[in-house]
């Protein structure tokens, strides 16, 4: 055999003299170029939070230099770009609630419904081909999904066929689509959280006489609670910031609502109605625009504050 | 090159506790009859033609080389194979001559009399007192007491002076060989008639195994108890009977299957194997 | 009313004259189609040239035509003295020239029988700033209408549209009540009105026109919007003429942009009808080419 | 009872059947449950399949190659969306070469080179995760201040809209890249290391071929998320009627869900049938890149 | 209760293989040394105090019960640690009396050197020969003719026969015992001087282990070898030496951590263990 594979420190070669170089370090240059780019295309992610920041925040000083802050918070009437401005930012405030509050109750029961059938109840085979199909919702661009709510939710089923009394628009009806649009989002992470949690206490529980069901509701939910959190608390920074439904569907007239049958403006309706329009940089408008993304900004991170918490807790739990 | 051929005994002692405090028949009562038992997933046949009983207030522990599928048939002893996908059991296996398997039984209720207990302990994330509470509740036990029920379980397992003040605490709180002993706990608390154990002490310490080696003698006064161990030592200090499975190649396929080798009073296996394959394995060639 | 333009095109001249280059244009959306309508024609005699039109309203338009960025911009209103001034401080020079008529109207819900008429001081009371969270039900308006509340649906603040029915109505540009629900889309209004018994909306003739059953449109002063009517003047003070904006250094420099622009008056019978809006009269017409004329 | 059994205790309970008839599974209330579970799904595909059969009946006349190929036009007769699909094409291809590196580097560095004792590395993780979930149209408002800043008057270039996209889908890609690089076994990165390659080497040589299914997955469905987004591009000003292709990143454009959006808004009846067949169009291709993604994950992610 | 105390013998024969065909000194040679050496996982302090010396041209078994930090040692002697988060060595490891831990020192140089094969086989996703030459390709070492190269790494793992004729199939198609030669050629074909290798075979068969085993003994002659296992029937078979590890629970913090007991030739540890924990673990005891 041709010793192609020397032995460096074999016997034959006794101690070989060990110079203190032996081990010494091959300098690898372009080794650490790599690294310092990836670090920095890693940084980009941070600069893209302070991009977000200073954008917004400049032309919101600017804002509440002209218009208090308390006024803003607290106002109840919306008419930024009328002669007769007023800055209450309250009647975009509870539209926003309203649709989030009904795409909640669509998207957290069918969701969990959904992820416990994907997790608990169904074969392999079967979560393969149900999953993705689920899946689809998610993926209908945001547009489509605002004119089936205002034609389809809105004007046949709520208005033709149930007869209530609602005109065109109405913030249930954006909700309602928008509950459809996000019960993947939350089906997806509750199904995780809940294969998340050790088959071990599956069995241990129906090694005691336990059905599903009861494993279900009395061992997995309990365990996988805080991904449960998690996914509806991150379907509601979903709905909070989803745009186009709200636009088309949930009307554009800037009010308290009281009422789910009455339209109303959203925050994200508000931004993408003014933005249709074109702002003059710097003017009190364009302000506006940047005053009300600052404040939904500002919602949304600390809910997803919240949401990252409960996601790190379930996944710390097992 | 080297084929073992020393003898140079070890230093090994082991105590056949079961064989030596107890006299037992020839053959096992048969509480639990398995009949020509293959058990399939999907296309793969993890064990092949098993006839084992299992007798009455009786330690039996399987042993045998990793995958040689003493978890499969200890599953397929109280249908908890049923909830592995594309798991199948063929043959028949007997509780008290009834088949677990046939249609009028529930499965469910199979389980609330054949008990288990896993490898890794697996308390629910919930307070001791609720652990050991879940089996009687979600059986739908009629239960007078339930705190009694509680405390008779606990002391049965042993655990009731180290836990009685904290019952309300999580079970995460307890010590490996706690947890496990809670888990005993937990089955007792439903009233089976058998406990499965599959390799209950491999994630625990010297001590903590020893204290459960010690509850199983005691609980084998009231419940028959079938264990899978890797230590055979562990088989020959607890089992009164052991069974020697291993995996066989099918020629056709190449496909493992694993095949029961001997079955027979624990001190028969150890001292006197009446297979090859035993021997090997006893004295340590493979595994 | 007005016929939807037939799908006959001109194509007088031979296609393909070999010019290339952009035309930029921006500005309203109520005058969008009209300029859409010209390209399209126009791209049958000069396949080469890229023309694109952006939609940030008036207000909008005007903001990037005074910038420099577009060589037209289209407007549902007369530049506003501070536009212009912004132009001028940009040394942005340009011709407003009248590109078609449109006849602004109110319309109601097809179920609405009682209001098919209402006053110029009628829609002030509905409209105006002092009506914002008062006048709320179609009784207070005049007491023989019905016990029905009043939904409120209009254009969008940046648009022409808002700006003229503002000041022809309300008496001030931009001065109306907020309480009603604004849309840059005319087509949200349509289904506003068509949605609410008791809505009541403004929008171009073109959107009644194709949404008759669907919304119908009200008489003002006695007359209704109509080809006719807003031609000869008659239906005042909602008919309204639409501009286009060009920047003369680009209909000097850029011969696409002349090109384009000297076949957009040519046509603009044509392209006002395929627009669905009111074609210039013979005076518009000749005031137009002779705006483009003093050009050179 | 058993002879050979020393402390005959064995209670009552031994003799009692277990052939119950019964089965726990089939409880009343265990098949409510159930059904109500099979129903959560159930609502989900109805609402699905009733919103594709009106987008089908509204859009069905006007699928043509007409579409596929014509101009926008002021007669919805002869209107097309070429210049969208183009429009397309462009903002998407051009966020993908952004993105897909940046996204694929930055998520290499945090599971790979990341030391996550550092804060400032569990930082740029917790930075991701949110990012992830802010508004998409708060990435409009961004791009639109950005590019003020830089003193771009007109932002309907793909240049812009791509920027938008591209900051809007880099953590989606990151959140998946990561995902795809955990899913190699440690033990390949060990039995590579123990050889003598660098982190790097093994880094690129064994870690990131391996997860080239699991990257180009997920990939895929944020590239499709980026194809059906239009808040963002609205806020940056959609250019709606071009009579030209696209052709560079300083381009005019438009895309398919702005299309779809303006032509709704039209007043003729015949332009909201050519935004229901734009949106058979755009939910068609959406749909196969779903259907590609997944066909990946399932036919070349390893199993381990 | 229960209290071991038989003594009956088992039928263990055990075969002292490297004892009783080399001579050895009563002291390694000292290849490898720790001096004091602790690791940490962050704040847990999994290994403590180690001081071992490991002899050229030796094989070494580390046993002991599971968590007793033998992996984790283990993984200290070619740096692979540095590599997890919050893993620190404390003490010195010398290499032909350097210091591999020293600044100077390269750590990917010490891993090509003291290479290590894993408890699962683990080829890469390639082809038999990319396996193979991957090593010798990032390492840079300049090689006249790869196939040569491939072809020894292979020869020397007894591998050769069975894939010369697929060295260009996916090596996910070989079998766990050809899998596992497969990385011990892999790792000589980078020319390292020790093989750390830890439960080399405890995802093999019987006889894909005594296959490694036999391969082990060849090794022996060129390189030193340490290997944990948990099979101490292997151990007794394979190592010159023996060292046993157990954890111990500190006194104030109640962790557990690891520290070496006995390290003996491996004949004395098995048959002459002098501390009672090394009795006992042989003994079957407990682990
Ligand atoms: N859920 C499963 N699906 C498919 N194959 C399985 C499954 N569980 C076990 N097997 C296979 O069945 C065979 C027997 O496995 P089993 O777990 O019963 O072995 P075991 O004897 O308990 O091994 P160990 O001692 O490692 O626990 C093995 O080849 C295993 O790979
Ligand atoms: N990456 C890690 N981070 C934190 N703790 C670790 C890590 N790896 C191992 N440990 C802990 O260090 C201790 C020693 O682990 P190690 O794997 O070295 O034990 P071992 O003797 O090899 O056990 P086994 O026989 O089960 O392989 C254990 O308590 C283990 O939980
Ligand atoms: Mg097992
Ligand atoms: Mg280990």
């Amino acid at each position: 055999m041709t010793a192609i594979i020397e032995r460096r420190g074999g016997p034959a070669s006794g101690r070989a003299p060990a110079p203190a170089s032996s081990f010494a370090g091959r300098r690898r240059p372009g080794e650490f170029l790599i690294k310092l780019a990836l670090r920095l295309a890693a940084a980009v992610t941070v600069v893209t939070t302070v991009g977000i920041l200073i954008a917004l925040l400049i032309p919101s000083l600017s804002f509440f230099a002209e218009v208090p802050v308390l006024e803003f918070l607290f106002g109840t009437r919306w008419a930024p770009r009328f002669a007769d401005a007023s800055f209450g930012v309250l009647p975009l405030v509870t539209a926003t609630l309203w649709t989030t509050l009904i795409a909640l109750l669509v998207a957290v029961p069918f969701g969990l419904g959904a992820a416990t059938l994907l997790a608990e109840y169904a074969r392999p085979r079967v979560r393969k081909v149900l999953k993705p199909l689920l899946e689809i919702l998610a993926g209908i661009p945001t547009v489509v999904y605002g004119f089936f709510a205002l034609q389809f939710v809105q004007g046949t089923v709520l208005r033709d066929w149930l007869h209530l009394p609602t005109g065109a628009f109405s913030v249930l009806a954006a909700g309602l689509v928008m509950g459809v649009m996000i019960i993947p989002t939350i089906a997806s992470i509750a199904e995780d959280a809940m294969s998340a949690v050790p088959q071990a206490l599956r069995q241990g529980s129906a090694a005691l006489g336990a059905n599903r069901m009861q494993t279900t509701l009395r061992v997995v939910f309990p365990a996988a609670l805080s991904g449960i959190v998690a996914a509806v608390v991150l379907g509601i920074s979903r709905a909070v910031g989803e745009t186009m439904i709200v636009a088309i569907a949930a009307g554009n007239q800037a009010q308290l609502v009281t009422n789910p049958l009455d339209q109303g403006q959203t925050m994200t309706g508000f931004i993408a109605n003014a933005a249709l329009g074109d702002s003059r940089v710097g003017s009190l408008e364009y302000n506006t625009l940047f005053a009300v993304g600052l404040l939904l900004f500002l919602i949304t991170l600390l809910i997803n504050f919240i949401s990252i918490r409960f996601v790190r807790r379930f996944r710390e739990a097992y | 090159m080297s084929t073992p051929t020393g003898s140079a005994a070890t230093a090994t002692h082991t105590n056949f506790h079961a064989a030596e405090t107890r006299r037992l028949a020839a053959t096992p009562s048969g509480l639990i009859r398995c009949e020509d038992v293959n058990v399939y997933y999907g296309e793969f046949r993890a064990v092949t033609g098993v006839n084992l009983e299992f007798g009455r207030n009786e330690i039996t522990a399987l042993i045998g080389p990793s995958g040689c599928g003493k978890s499969t048939l200890l599953r397929s002893l109280n249908r908890m194979n049923d909830l592995v996908d594309g798991a199948r059991v063929e043959g028949t296996v007997l509780f008290q001559d009834e088949d677990i398997y046939a249609k009028a039984v529930d499965p469910i209720e199979v389980r609330r009399r054949i008990g288990m207990v896993f490898q890794k302990p697996n308390p629910f994330p919930k307070s001791i007192y609720d652990n050991i509470a879940y089996g009687p509740r979600v059986t739908g036990m009629k239960v007078d007491n339930m705190d009694d029920l509680v405390e008779e379980a606990l002391t049965r397992s042993a655990l009731w002076g180290e836990v009685k003040d904290k019952l309300k605490q999580s079970a995460f709180g307890l010590s490996g060989g706690q947890q496990q002993r809670l888990c005993i706990a937990r089955t007792i608390a439903v009233q089976p008639d058998v406990i499965l154990m599959d390799e209950p002490c491999s994630a625990l310490d010297p001590i903590a195994t020893s204290r459960i080696e010690d509850l199983m003698h005691e609980l084998r006064k009231d419940y028959t108890i079938i264990i899978v161990t890797h230590n055979m030592q562990q088989a020959a200090r607890v089992a009164d009977r052991t069974a020697f499975f291993t995996a066989l190649a099918d020629e056709s396929t190449g496909d493992r299957t694993g095949v029961l080798v001997e079955y027979d009073l624990t001190r028969n296996i150890f001292e006197q194997p009446q297979d090859q394959r035993t021997e090997d394995y006893i004295s340590g060639r493979f595994g | 009313g007005g016929q939807p333009s037939g799908g006959d095109t001109s194509g007088s001249g031979a296609s393909g004259g070999g010019l290339t280059g952009s035309v930029n244009t921006d500005g309203s959306s109520t005058v969008a189609p009209l300029t859409e309508a010209a390209a399209d024609l126009f791209r049958d005699e000069e396949s080469g040239v890229n023309v694109s039109v952006a939609t940030s309203g008036t207000g909008g338009g005007f903001k990037t035509f005074c910038a420099g960025e577009t060589d037209v911009s289209n407007a549902s209103r007369p530049i506003k003295d501070e536009e212009a001034a912004d132009c001028e401080a940009a040394g942005i020079k340009y011709t407003e020239i009248v590109a078609a008529n449109d006849g602004l109207s109110v319309i109601v819900n097809p179920e609405n029988d009682w209001a098919e008429d209402l006053t110029v001081e009628q829609l002030n009371l509905i409209w105006g700033p002092e009506a914002e969270g008062k006048i709320t039900n179609w009784n207070q308006v005049d007491p023989s209408f019905p016990d029905q509340a009043i939904t409120l649906f209009g254009a969008g603040t940046d648009s022409g549209t808002f700006d003229y029915f503002t000041e022809e109505i309300n008496g001030e540009d931009g001065a109306i009540r907020t309480d009603y629900s604004p849309s840059e889309d005319d087509n949200i209004t349509i289904q506003g009105v068509a949605g609410d018994v008791g809505a009541i909306g403004f929008l171009g003739l073109s959107y009644v026109e194709e949404n008759e059953g669907v919304v119908k449109a009200v008489a003002v002063d006695g007359v209704m919007p109509s080809t006719e009517t807003v031609q000869d003047g008659t239906y005042t003070p909602l008919g309204r003429p639409l501009f286009i904006y060009v920047n003369n250094a680009s209909y000097v420099d850029k011969e696409q942009v002349k090109s384009f622009i000297d076949f957009y008056v040519a046509n603009s019978a044509e392209i006002a009808e395929r627009a669905l809006f009111v074609p210039l009269t013979e005076d518009q017409v000749t005031t137009a080419t002779d705006e483009l004329a003093s050009l050179g | 009872m058993s002879p050979t059994s020393t402390t005959a205790t064995q209670p009552l309970r031994a003799s009692a059947p277990i052939a119950t008839g019964r089965n726990g599974e089939m409880r009343p209330s265990a098949l409510a449950f159930l059904l109500l579970l099979w129903l959560s799904l159930f609502v989900a595909f109805a609402v699905l399949i009733t919103l594709l059969i009106t987008i089908f009946l509204t859009g069905q006349n006007k699928l043509s190659t007409a579409l596929l190929f014509n101009f926008p036009s002021a007669d919805p007769d002869e209107a097309g969306a070429r210049p969208a699909i183009l429009g397309s094409v462009w903002a998407i291809g051009a966020t993908a070469v952004m993105t897909l590196p940046l996204g694929i580097a930055a998520a290499v560095h945090l599971e790979e080179f990341a030391d996550r004792k550092r804060w400032f590395n569990r930082f740029i993780e917790l930075n991701v995760q949110n990012l992830a979930a802010v508004p998409s149209i708060v990435y409009g408002l961004l791009a639109l201040a950005f590019l003020s800043m830089l003193g771009v008057t007109n932002k309907n270039i793909v240049i812009g809209g791509a920027f938008a996209l591209t900051l809007l889908i880099l953590p989606v890609i990151i959140i998946a890249t990561r995902e795809a690089l955990r899913a190699v076994p440690r033990e390949i990165r060990d039995g590579s290391l123990a050889l003598g390659a660098t982190q790097w080497q093994t880094t690129w040589r064994q870690v990131l071929p391996a997860s080239v299914p699991g990257i180009a997955t997920g990939s895929i469905l944020a590239l499709s998320r980026a194809l059906g987004e239009a808040a963002p591009l609205l806020v940056l000003g959609a250019l709606v009627y071009i009579t030209f292709d696209p052709n560079g990143l300083l381009s005019g454009y438009t895309t398919l869900p702005i299309q779809i959006f303006n032509w709704t808004g039209r007043p003729q009846e015949g332009f909201h049938e050519l935004a229901g067949a734009t949106s058979i169009l755009l939910l068609a291709v959406l749909i196969l890149m779903n259907a590609l993604a997944i066909f990946i994950r399932n036919k070349f992610q390893k199993r381990w």
